[in-house]
This record gives structure tokens, C-alpha cells and sequence, in this order.
């Protein structure tokens, strides 16, 4: 066999693979999208869940999902970018410094289950926080911030040099240099870092297994003291996410329809996550556009 | 002397420094503070197996029963290892060729349509959750599987298809980083000395990115290894190393999954599933080490 | 008599292993345009950027000696350097305005030392660009990104931001070598329009730009200054032969 | 040890019964909104009821308490009852040590805790279920013994043409050995503790066993009743219907209570509401209990202790 059937038979192959790699991909979205898309309706995405009825939907799961997205990353965002500021601006390099990018890089690949454990023993039993949103909120920081520190690091480091010293320059302080130079050049990339780390957050259930707990009590959607057992805005009630949902129905689920319901979650799990994974594309490119387009 | 005006000015903006440092101090105080308890607990809670219920630790790493509430209870973990290994390592040999196949395609054939198609659909992959995962498996594969092979469809095969799957984008766009950035001048030698591109790809370039190819590969298997759900829904769950690939068994994963909720936190069936989370911890630091150790071959 | 606003004493820069500037002692006058010329590599760069402490931003960089700004030695640890570096402004060899608008990048500085009247600032901000003479030119379009100028013209909005803080030095760092001959030219006169309010100390590797601008003029070479004098006098009638070789082109 | 525990048992639910009976006359009023706040509660301080409760525990038994708390706090405003899951252990965990004031299992805290911790536990029995072992449609067996079923699950018998089925390989799927339906199925259908055969397939969750069971061809298990539907076949056992009835009147035995435990006895609140659980009105024909697929504990013609025990 000459050198150039070769090239042509693993060309050939490559693209083959390639081909199918596709196909697979796509099957795999198309096969989800079939099954759940029929299933969605404004009364699927907006109604309680039933036991053991048909009919019911997914409300209160896609208002914990979101609520606890929001909830995470209100903790996770000014925890992660102040430490990767301080990893990417304050830290020496030294001995301490890889030590700690060691540790964070460890904790970054800790699988998702270990972090639910972790939660279960120290925020919901330790610290009495119970199967909450909170503590899952807890649980997620954790499972987000290595990512969120590795965006704002990122972020900085993308940030030409000339802007912090021509800022200096000026005797403005090293702080105030990172919150009004820096970080605003360094938005679009933690923006849309951000966003997918959202998704991210959205699709996970291991981890809120064992730390926001599996039910969800019926919410009053008038009521939204967040003090209120019953308002959905209570962040120490136990709150089972779309994932977590997918997951229960799948498993447990009484009512005649599970399968459709466990598909049509299914599909609005992949529709949000596609529309975050566009949104931190759209982001990105708008935020860049309006750095660079005016040039 | 001007002493005392500098200090006017000086006062504001050296409390701000201050602010700044502590703030920042804090978070990733926080950050380590957080990782060390996480070891801490999760290794006391694993250790008392053997320190308050008196296992034996080589019992639980070399045992091939589990039976926690046999008479007398065993704890014989090997299965679980041997599970977690053989899905991982398994996903990643179907993925790692999938993977590089991808890559060269997004590079080096088609970037055009690597970049608009491939990359966006790949990044897509990675951002399906896992408890999808895990139901396409069960409702797609594990039938496959039962109507093809001999067996009821569940087992390594299966879980380590839907690994494979997952684990696809990180060693695909690790790949492709790689290829990526090999220097140019590299490629073009070999083409002026007549290589076609297989002959450079096999000969140049397959080596040249070796250690970032691993890199990717490593990721991947210590991503497959510490997956729960999907796992836990396509494997069966047998506490027994299987026969075949499509008989039903167990990771480390899917035996805490199964079990953590129905035990008794301080029962030695519960202490029993937090040994096995240590291992998977303990795992996890291998596998960060050869992954570090990996990217310091790279650098050279 | 003149005064001296900024002096250099026995001034050391090194870098890891390697010493990049040898024992440099420069006083610069007020009101001055001091010149630093050499070849690319001899620690011109590298000792402009160790008078307001931006050295300080390399870790591996190490600066010994003192430095005086009127009585006060600004090379200590315990030095404000924040303070200080209000005090000694810098323009780099790229224009590097920030990500904002023509008016923030001025008003910046002045609000962030205290300015914050509306009025006050706006003053500020229109007698800077006046100064730097790129007034005529953004008056209208203040609000606009910064971005969107010319290089030329983001070189003189870089030294009005500069000016805006009210420095007594304002430190070069061939400011001009990124620009075209017009924009030169610009900034060139704008240099010497400057130093009627401010002393300057400018690096440039063109050396009639050092004959042209400045009043005084230090040649460097490997680390050392090799000669320092009137800029007339280093131009026709340098002392040392390696000076007069670099001037008439013989190296660099 | 466990004859005080039978005995803190039986008190506990000649105790709930009494409110049983208590309630059939407020039972009547409740439709009426006014008498929502003399909540069927059996002591006087039943007007001003206040206090949070947190219940967590069993999966399975979730759901109920959930529904049933959701109409106890409407009765009683002052009352909040959170219902957590996270499993029988977590939930006797919880309870057992002061984090949970009810721990909401489907075994007795004796299989799970210490004996001394589990001594600490007052029972509280509010519902039954029952499972049925269950087939692929396609076996040909409507009926097992007792020793049939012995022999499937230890893999003595290992095709179906043995126990009078269709020449096929039995596929078992089973639970977890942590599963307390797994614990109530080997007591009271085996008799014996079984090991998990190799190939057999583990599922927690009653759904993944349905749909396994019923895709899977020669494959049994056990499932609760409120879980059976057409897609599988519920087997009798030993000639004996799996239905309510027959698990009320004694003649099916495979089934367990679903307790509530609480740490010591309950205070007020906690106590008005496990007796609101037990009462008429969740447990009648139309209530929640039957509605969500349990057997009502008032209906149980036998009873059965912790070590199994049958009473009629």
C-alpha cells in the first residue's frame, strides 16, 4: 500500500468518524428534543408535580432550579472573583502560591457526589441547615467556585498590563485599579465563564442529592416574604431542582406519565442549557464588539 | 517638612489597599478553608470503618463480598474498584480515538466546519447534565444492548458508553488545543520532505502532542470516575466483579448513591460507604498528580 | 540656580540575576525636559520605570539606591507608592487609554483624589485635553469610547490624563516611537509646550527627537551612564568617544 | 430492652387509636371552614397551637406526610411542618439526634440504629404497604410459594420452567441490601436474608424496577402495590391475591409499617399532628392515605411487633 492510499484510507476514516461523532451528537439532542418537546405546554412548565395523577408539570422544579441558580451565584460570584483576583494579583509566586493552585485545582476535580456528601455531613447535619435551598446553594458554591476562580483569573490575565500600570501610574490604588481598569475588561470573559458555569449548576443533581433534599413542598406563588414557610422565596425550605426531578420521576415516579414527564424535563433541562451556552456566545461577542468595534 | 500632607492623602487609599487585600484574603482563605474540611470530614467519616468498627482495611480493598448487614457483615469493596476502573478506563479508550479523530478533523481537515459546527456542538455535549445522560442510557442503550448481546443490557458496556459520551468533549477540545498549538514550522518540514498528512499526523504530530493527548485522556477518566447518576442508572448495581460487559455491576459511585440515604449516619453500613467516597477522594488526588506531572512534560 | 525636582542617587536595577542599570546617579531639573538616549538594551527603559516605582509590578526585579523627589527618598519600603506616583506621571510607548470614555479616562485620576463636584471635574477635564491639545478634536464627542481615536491622538489623551492629576514629573517612555511622523511631530510639540508647568523625563532611541526637545541629555550604555550634559553639548561636543560614536551612528 | 419498646408501642397506638375516635366527631365539622382552628387534636391546648416541625426521612413515605401536613398547618396556622426526604437512615439519624423532631421510616429504628439509640425512638405507626413480587409479563407465572420465591432469590431455581413457567432465564432485580422494601420483601416473603447473586440487577428506586422488570424478559421483583399496573405481572403468594384485604385481614403477609418516630414523646404540636395522620379523616376511604396507594392503619385486623410477630 503506497503512502498516498494510506493518507487516503485514514483521511477517509477521520472524516468518517468525524461524521459519526456528529451524528451521534445530534441523534442524541434530536432523540431528547423528539421525546420531550411534545410534552411541553405552558401548564407542563407552570403546574405543581402530581403523585400519582397524570397531568402534572414541572412549575416549582424550574423555580428552584433558577432560584437556586440565582442563590449560588450570589454566593459563589463575589467569593470566586475575589479569590481569583487574589490569586491572579495579590498572590507571590512562591512555594504558597502552587500550593494553593494545587488545592484549588484539586478541589476542581472533586466528583460531584463527594461534594454532596461533604454537604450532607457539615451544612445539613453540622451546621443544622436541613435539606434547604441554602444548603444546596452551599453545596454548589463549593462544586462552582475552583471554575469561577480559573474564570476571574483568566479574566485578569487577559487584561494588557499597560492598564494597570497606565492606572497606577496616576497613584490610583491597587484596588480600585482592579475594580474600575481591570475587572471591567476582564467582564466578557468572566461574564460568559459565568454563564456557562451557570449551566453547569443548572444540570447538576448528584451534589443536591444529599443537600437540598428530593421534596418540594407545595409553594404559595402570592406569598414572597422570604421569611414564609410556604414563599417560594424561602431559601431554608427544601427545594428539588429540574435535574433532581428528572432524576426522582425517572426513579420513583407513581403517576401514569412519568416517562413523558422524565422527557419533556429532560427537554427543558437541554433547552435552558443551550440557551445559557448561546447567551455566554452572544455575550461574549456583544461585549467584545463594543470594546473593539468602535476602533 | 511635607510629612504631614502626604498623610492626608495617604489615609483613604491605604485603608482601600487594606480592604482589597483582606477581601480577597478571605475568599480564598475561604476557598482552602473549605477543601481541607472536605478532606478532613470525609476522611474521618472514612477512616472510622476501620477505627471505631474495626474493618480491616486490606478486607475492604481485596474483599469480593458486600454484604453490610450479612452475619457477620463484609465489606469487601474490590468490586466497586474494579467497576469504577474498568467503566472509566473503558470510556475512555472508545472516547480517545473519537476524540483525536475530531480534533484533526477541526484542525487540520475541515477547521471551517470544525469551527461552526463541531465546536459549538461538542461545548454542547458538555453542558448536557448528567441525570440526561443517564435516562437516554437507560432508554436508548440498555434496551440496545439487551436486544444485541446476551445479558439484560445493564452492565460496564453500557455505563462506559454513556461515559464515553460524557467524557468526549474534554478530550476532544483538549485535543484540539494541542494540535492547535503546534508550531507551524513543525507540519511544513515534514510536508517539504514529501509526508503526506497521514505520515505527518502519525509521525509528527501524534507524538509531538503525546503528553497533551493524555492530559486530555486523564481528565476524562477522573471525570468518568467520579460520575454518579448516569452511572448508577445504566450499571446494574451487582455488588460482584461480572463475567461480561453486559452483566450487571458496580462503581464506587453507584454503591454511595444506592445506599447513603437508607443507612443510618454512624451505622458501620453507613461509615462502610463513606470509606468508599474516601477512596474515590484518594483517587481523585491520583489522578491530579499524574495530571500535573503530565502537563510538566508538556512544558519541556 | 535651579531647582532639582527629581534625583537619582547610586541607583541600582536588577533583574534575577541580571544588573540592568549600574550605579546611576541623574539629578533632573525643574521644569526641564531631560533626555535618556542609548541603544535598545542599555537600561534606559528600565531605570525611567524604577522613578515612580513601577519596577515594584516585577517580582524578579530588585531596585537598590536612593531616589529623591525634592526631600523626600521614594526608593524605602515604607514608602506611600501610591502617593507617590500621583506625583510622577508616565506615558508609555503605546498609547494605552482605558476602556472608557474620553471623559472618564481624564476624570479618572482628579475623582478618584478627591474631585467629585460635576463642574470642577469638567473643568478639569477640558483644561487637560486643552493642554495636551487634543481639545478641538474630542470636545464633541467626550462621551465616546476612547477607543475610537487615532493613535496619535490616544498618545495625547494619554498625556492629558497624565496632566489631569496635577504631577510635578512626568516620566516618557518613547512616546512618540509608535506614532507617525505627523503625530510625531504633535506630541513633540506638545512636549515642549509641557515643560513650562512640569519636569519631564523622556527615553527615545530617536535621537534628534533628544536634540530637539530636550535640555538635557543622559547617554546610557550596558547599564551605565556614560555621559550626562546639555543636550547641546552631548550632540556636538560630547566628552567620550563612545558617546560621540553612538551619536554620529557608528553603533546602536 | 424490647419488651419496653413493644410495650411503649402498643401504648403509643392505643394512644393514636383513642384520637382516632376522638376525631370522627370534628371529623364531620371539617368541612366548615370555622372549625379549622379546633383542629382535631385531643388536649386542650389544641386552640393555640404553635411550633415548627421538621419531618424528614423515607422517600417513600414522603409524599403522604407532605399531604397531609399541607392540611394540618391550613387547620393550624400556627403549626409549620417542613417534610424533608433523604431516606429512612438519614431520617433516623436526623431524629435520633435532636435535628429532625420526626423521623419518617419504613423500617423499625432497631434494624437501622444501635439498640440503645433506637430505645431512645418513640414509634409512631401511620400507614401500611404492602409489596408484591412482580414478573415480566412473559414468564407464565401467576403464582409462587413461599419455597419457589426462596429458591428465584438465592438462585437455586434458575428458569422459569422450574416453578411451572416458560423455558426462559430468570432475570432477577432486586434492592439494595440498605433497602428497607428490600428488608420487610426477605422477611416476610423469604423468611431468610438473601445474598446478592451475581448478574442480578440492584435498583433503589420502585420506578427504574418497574420499568426494568417490565422491559427486561424472565425478570422479577417486588414491588408496593400502589407501584403495580398492567406492564407487569403481580404474582400471588402462595396462592394469596396481593391486595388490601387480604393484607388487612392477615392472610398476605408481605408488608410493613410506615412509622413516624420522634424522640422521646412529641410536644403539642408535634403530637397533634402525628395524631391528625392517624385520624378518620386522612385514613377513611377517601382520604390520603388510600389516595396515595398506602393501607390505612385503622383498617389492619393484625398487628406485628418489631421482631415480626403476628397478633391478631
Amino acid at each position: 500500500m503506497s503512502a498516498k492510499t494510506a493518507d487516503k484510507i485514514a483521511t477517509g476514516v477521520i472524516v468518517f468518524i468525524t461524521g459519526l461523532i456528529a451524528l451521534a451528537l445530534l441523534g442524541l439532542l434530536g432523540y431528547i428534543l423528539f421525546r420531550g418537546l411534545g410534552h411541553i405546554s405552558w401548564h407542563f412548565l407552570t403546574s405543581p408535580p402530581e403523585t400519582i395523577r397524570k397531568g402534572g408539570g414541572i412549575g416549582p422544579q424550574l423555580f428552584n432550579s433558577l432560584f437556586l441558580l440565582v442563590l449560588t451565584m450570589i454566593i459563589t460570584v463575589p467569593l470566586g472573583i475575589g479569590a481569583g483576583i487574589y490569586m491572579s494579583e495579590y498572590a507571590k509566586a512562591g512555594k504558597i502560591t502552587s500550593a494553593i493552585r494545587l488545592v484549588v485545582e484539586v478541589l476542581s476535580s472533586f466528583p460531584s457526589i463527594i461534594v454532596g456528601l461533604f454537604g450532607l455531613l457539615v451544612i445539613v447535619n453540622k451546621f443544622n441547615l436541613g435539606f434547604s435551598l441554602l444548603s444546596g446553594a452551599l453545596a454548589l458554591t463549593i462544586f462552582n467556585l475552583p471554575l469561577m476562580v480559573r474564570i476571574t483569573e483568566q479574566g485578569l490575565r487577559s487584561v494588557p498590563v499597560q492598564q494597570k500600570e497606565a492606572s497606577l501610574a496616576l497613584g490610583i490604588s491597587k484596588w480600585k485599579t482592579i475594580r474600575s481598569v481591570q475587572l471591567p475588561i476582564a467582564l466578557p470573559i468572566v461574564l460568559s465563564g459565568s454563564i456557562l458555569a451557570a449551566g453547569r449548576i443548572f444540570g447538576e443533581a448528584a451534589a443536591l442529592l444529599f443537600t437540598a433534599g428530593m421534596s418540594s413542598p407545595r409553594l404559595d406563588f402570592s406569598d414572597w416574604n422570604p421569611l414564609h414557610n410556604d414563599s417560594p422565596l424561602n431559601p431554608l425550605r427544601p427545594a428539588e431542582t429540574l435535574a433532581v426531578h428528572i432524576w426522582k420521576v425517572n426513579s420513583e415516579g407513581l403517576a401514569p406519565d412519568a416517562t413523558q414527564i422524565a422527557a419533556g424535563a429532560s427537554a427543558v433541562l437541554i433547552i435552558t442549557v443551550l440557551l445559557f451556552n448561546l447567551g455566554a456566545r452572544a455575550l461574549g461577542r456583544y461585549m467584545h464588539n463594543r470594546f473593539t468595534a468602535s476602533k | 517638612m511635607k510629612k504631614s500632607n502626604d498623610r492626608e492623602v495617604a489615609t483613604p487609599h491605604l485603608a482601600e489597599e487594606w480592604v482589597g487585600k483582606v477581601y480577597t484574603f478571605i475568599c480564598i482563605l475561604f476557598l482552602i478553608i473549605t477543601i481541607f474540611s472536605m478532606v478532613y470530614f470525609v476522611a474521618s467519616k472514612g477512616l472510622s470503618t476501620f477505627i471505631v468498627n474495626g474493618v480491616n482495611v486490606k478486607d475492604l480493598l481485596t474483599g469480593l463480598k458486600w454484604k453490610p448487614d450479612g452475619e457477620p457483615p463484609m465489606f469487601g469493596a474490590l468490586p466497586f474498584i474494579f467497576g469504577s476502573f474498568s467503566t472509566s478506563i473503558l470510556a475512555a479508550i472508545i472516547a480517545a480515538p473519537l476524540g483525536f479523530c475530531a480534533a484533526v478533523f477541526m484542525v487540520e481537515l475541515s477547521p471551517k466546519i470544525g469551527r461552526t459546527f463541531m465546536q459549538p456542538v461538542i461545548e454542547l455535549l458538555a453542558g448536557i447534565p448528567s441525570v440526561v445522560y443517564g435516562f437516554v442510557g437507560l432508554s436508548v442503550i440498555v434496551p440496545l444492548f439487551r436486544d444485541l448481546f446476551p445479558g439484560q443490557g445493564v452492565g460496564i458496556a453500557a455505563g462506559s458508553l454513556v461515559l464515553a459520551f460524557m467524557i468526549l468533549p474534554t478530550i476532544t477540545t483538549i485535543a484540539t488545543d494541542a494540535l492547535a498549538s503546534l508550531p507551524a514550522g513543525l507540519k511544513e518540514g515534514s510536508y517539504a520532505l514529501g509526508a503526506t498528512r497521514w505520515q505527518t499526523i502519525y509521525r509528527i504530530v501524534l507524538p509531538t502532542t503525546l503528553p497533551a493527548q493524555m492530559t486530555g485522556i486523564v481528565l476524562g477518566i477522573a471525570r468518568a470516575f467520579g460520575e454518579a447518576l448516569a452511572v448508577q442508572m445504566v450499571i446494574g448495581n451487582a455488588p460482584h466483579i461480572p463475567n461480561s460487559l453486559f452483566e450487571s455491576t458496580s462503581t464506587l459511585t453507584s454503591a454511595i448513591t444506592l445506599s447513603m440515604g437508607n443507612t443510618a449516619m454512624g451505622s458501620v453500613q453507613n461509615n462502610a460507604l463513606w470509606s468508599l467516597a474516601l477512596i474515590l477522594m484518594l483517587m481523585t488526588f491520583v489522578f491530579v498528580f499524574i495530571i500535573r506531572w503530565l502537563e510538566g512534560r508538556k512544558k519541556l | 540656580m535651579i531647582d532639582i525636582a527629581l534625583s537619582a542617587k547610586q541607583l541600582n536595577v536588577h533583574y534575577g540575576e541580571k544588573h540592568a542599570v549600574h550605579d546611576v546617579s541623574l539629578d533632573f531639573a525643574e521644569k526641564e525636559v531631560t533626555a535618556l538616549i542609548g541603544p535598545s538594551g542599555c537600561g534606559k527603559s528600565t531605570f525611567l520605570r524604577s522613578l515612580n516605582r513601577m519596577n515594584d509590578l516585577i517580582p524578579s526585579c530588585r531596585v537598590t539606591g536612593d531616589i529623591w523627589l525634592k526631600d523626600q527618598n521614594i526608593n524605602g519600603s515604607d514608602t506611600d507608592v501610591v502617593a507617590l506616583r500621583k506625583n510622577i506621571g508616565m506615558v508609555w510607548q503605546r498609547p494605552n487609554p482605558f476602556h472608557k470614555s474620553i471623559y472618564e479616562n481624564i476624570a479618572f485620576g482628579p475623582r478618584y483624589h478627591g474631585v467629585k463636584n460635576k463642574k470642577q471635574l469638567d473643568e478639569i477635564v477640558e483644561q487637560s485635553l486643552r493642554k495636551a491639545a487634543i481639545w478641538e478634536e474630542t470636545k464633541d464627542r467626550l462621551h465616546k469610547s476612547a477607543l475610537a481615536l487615532s493613535g496619535g491622538q490616544q498618545q495625547r489623551l494619554c498625556i492629558a490624563r497624565t496632566i489631569a492629576v496635577k504631577p510635578d514629573v512626568i516620566l516618557m517612555d518613547e512616546p512618540a516611537s509608535a506614532l507617525d511622523p505627523i503625530s510625531t511631530s504633535k506630541i513633540e510639540e506638545l512636549i515642549s509646550e509641557l515643560k513650562q508647568d512640569y519636569s519631564i523625563v523622556i527615553v527615545t532611541h530617536n535621537m534628534h527627537q533628544a536634540a530637539r526637545v530636550s535640555d538635557k541629555t543622559a547617554f546610557f550604555l550596558n547599564g551605565h551612564v556614560v555621559e550626562y550634559d546639555k543636550t547641546e553639548t552631548i550632540f556636538t561636543n560630547p566628552t567620550n568617544q563612545r558617546t560621540n560614536d553612538y551619536i554620529t551612528g557608528r553603533f546602536g | 430492652m424490647k419488651k419496653s419498646l413493644i410495650v411503649t408501642m402498643a401504648l403509643t397506638l392505643s394512644l393514636s387509636l383513642a384520637a382516632c375516635g376522638n376525631n370522627t366527631n370534628n371529623g364531620a365539622n371539617n368541612g366548615n371552614a370555622a372549625a379549622s382552628n379546633n383542629a382535631p387534636t385531643n388536649n386542650a391546648a389544641s386552640a393555640d397551637l404553635s411550633g415548627s416541625i421538621l419531618a424528614s426521612g423515607s422517600t417513600a413515605l414522603q409524599p403522604l406526610v407532605d399531604q397531609v401536613s399541607k392540611e394540618f398547618m391550613e387547620k393550624n396556622s400556627g403549626v409549620s411542618i417542613q417534610v424533608q426526604g433523604g431516606g429512612s437512615g438519614t431520617g433516623l439519624t436526623q431524629v435520633s439526634e435532636g435535628q429532625a423532631q420526626i423521623g419518617n421510616s419504613d423500617v423499625f429504628a432497631e434494624e437501622k440504629l444501635d439498640a440503645d439509640k433506637a430505645a431512645e425512638l418513640v414509634d409512631h405507626q401511620v400507614a401500611v404497604v404492602a409489596m408484591a413480587a412482580v414478573t415480566n409479563k412473559d414468564v407464565g407465572v401467576d403464582n409462587l410459594t413461599k419455597q419457589q420465591l426462596v429458591d428465584i432469590f438465592t438462585g437455586k431455581v434458575t428458569n422459569w420452567k422450574d416453578v411451572g413457567g416458560k423455558d426462559a432465564k430468570i432475570q432477577i432485580v432486586n434492592r439494595p441490601s440498605s433497602s428497607g422494601t428490600r428488608a420487610t420483601f426477605e422477611k416476610f416473603a423469604l423468611g431468610t436474608k438473601t445474598e446478592d447473586l451475581e448478574g442480578s440487577i440492584q435498583e433503589d428506586a420502585s420506578g427504574t424496577v418497574k420499568k426494568l422488570v417490565s422491559e427486561t424478559p424472565g425478570a422479577i421483583g417486588y414491588l408496593a402495590l400502589s407501584y403495580l399496573d398492567d406492564s407487569v405481572t403481580a404474582l400471588k403468594y402462595d396462592g394469596v391475591d396481593a391486595n388490601v384485604d387480604n393484607v388487612a385481614n392477615g392472610s398476605y403477609p408481605v408488608w410493613a409499617y410506615e412509622h413516624m418516630y420522634t424522640k422521646g414523646e412529641p410536644d403539642a404540636a408535634t403530637k397533634a399532628f402525628l395524631d391528625y395522620m392517624v385520624s378518620e379523616e386522612v385514613q377513611n376511604d377517601e382520604g390520603d392515605v388510600v389516595e396515595m396507594g398506602y393501607i390505612p392503619i385503622s383498617k389492619m385486623e393484625v398487628k406485628r411487633d418489631a421482631a415480626g410477630a403476628v397478633t391478631k
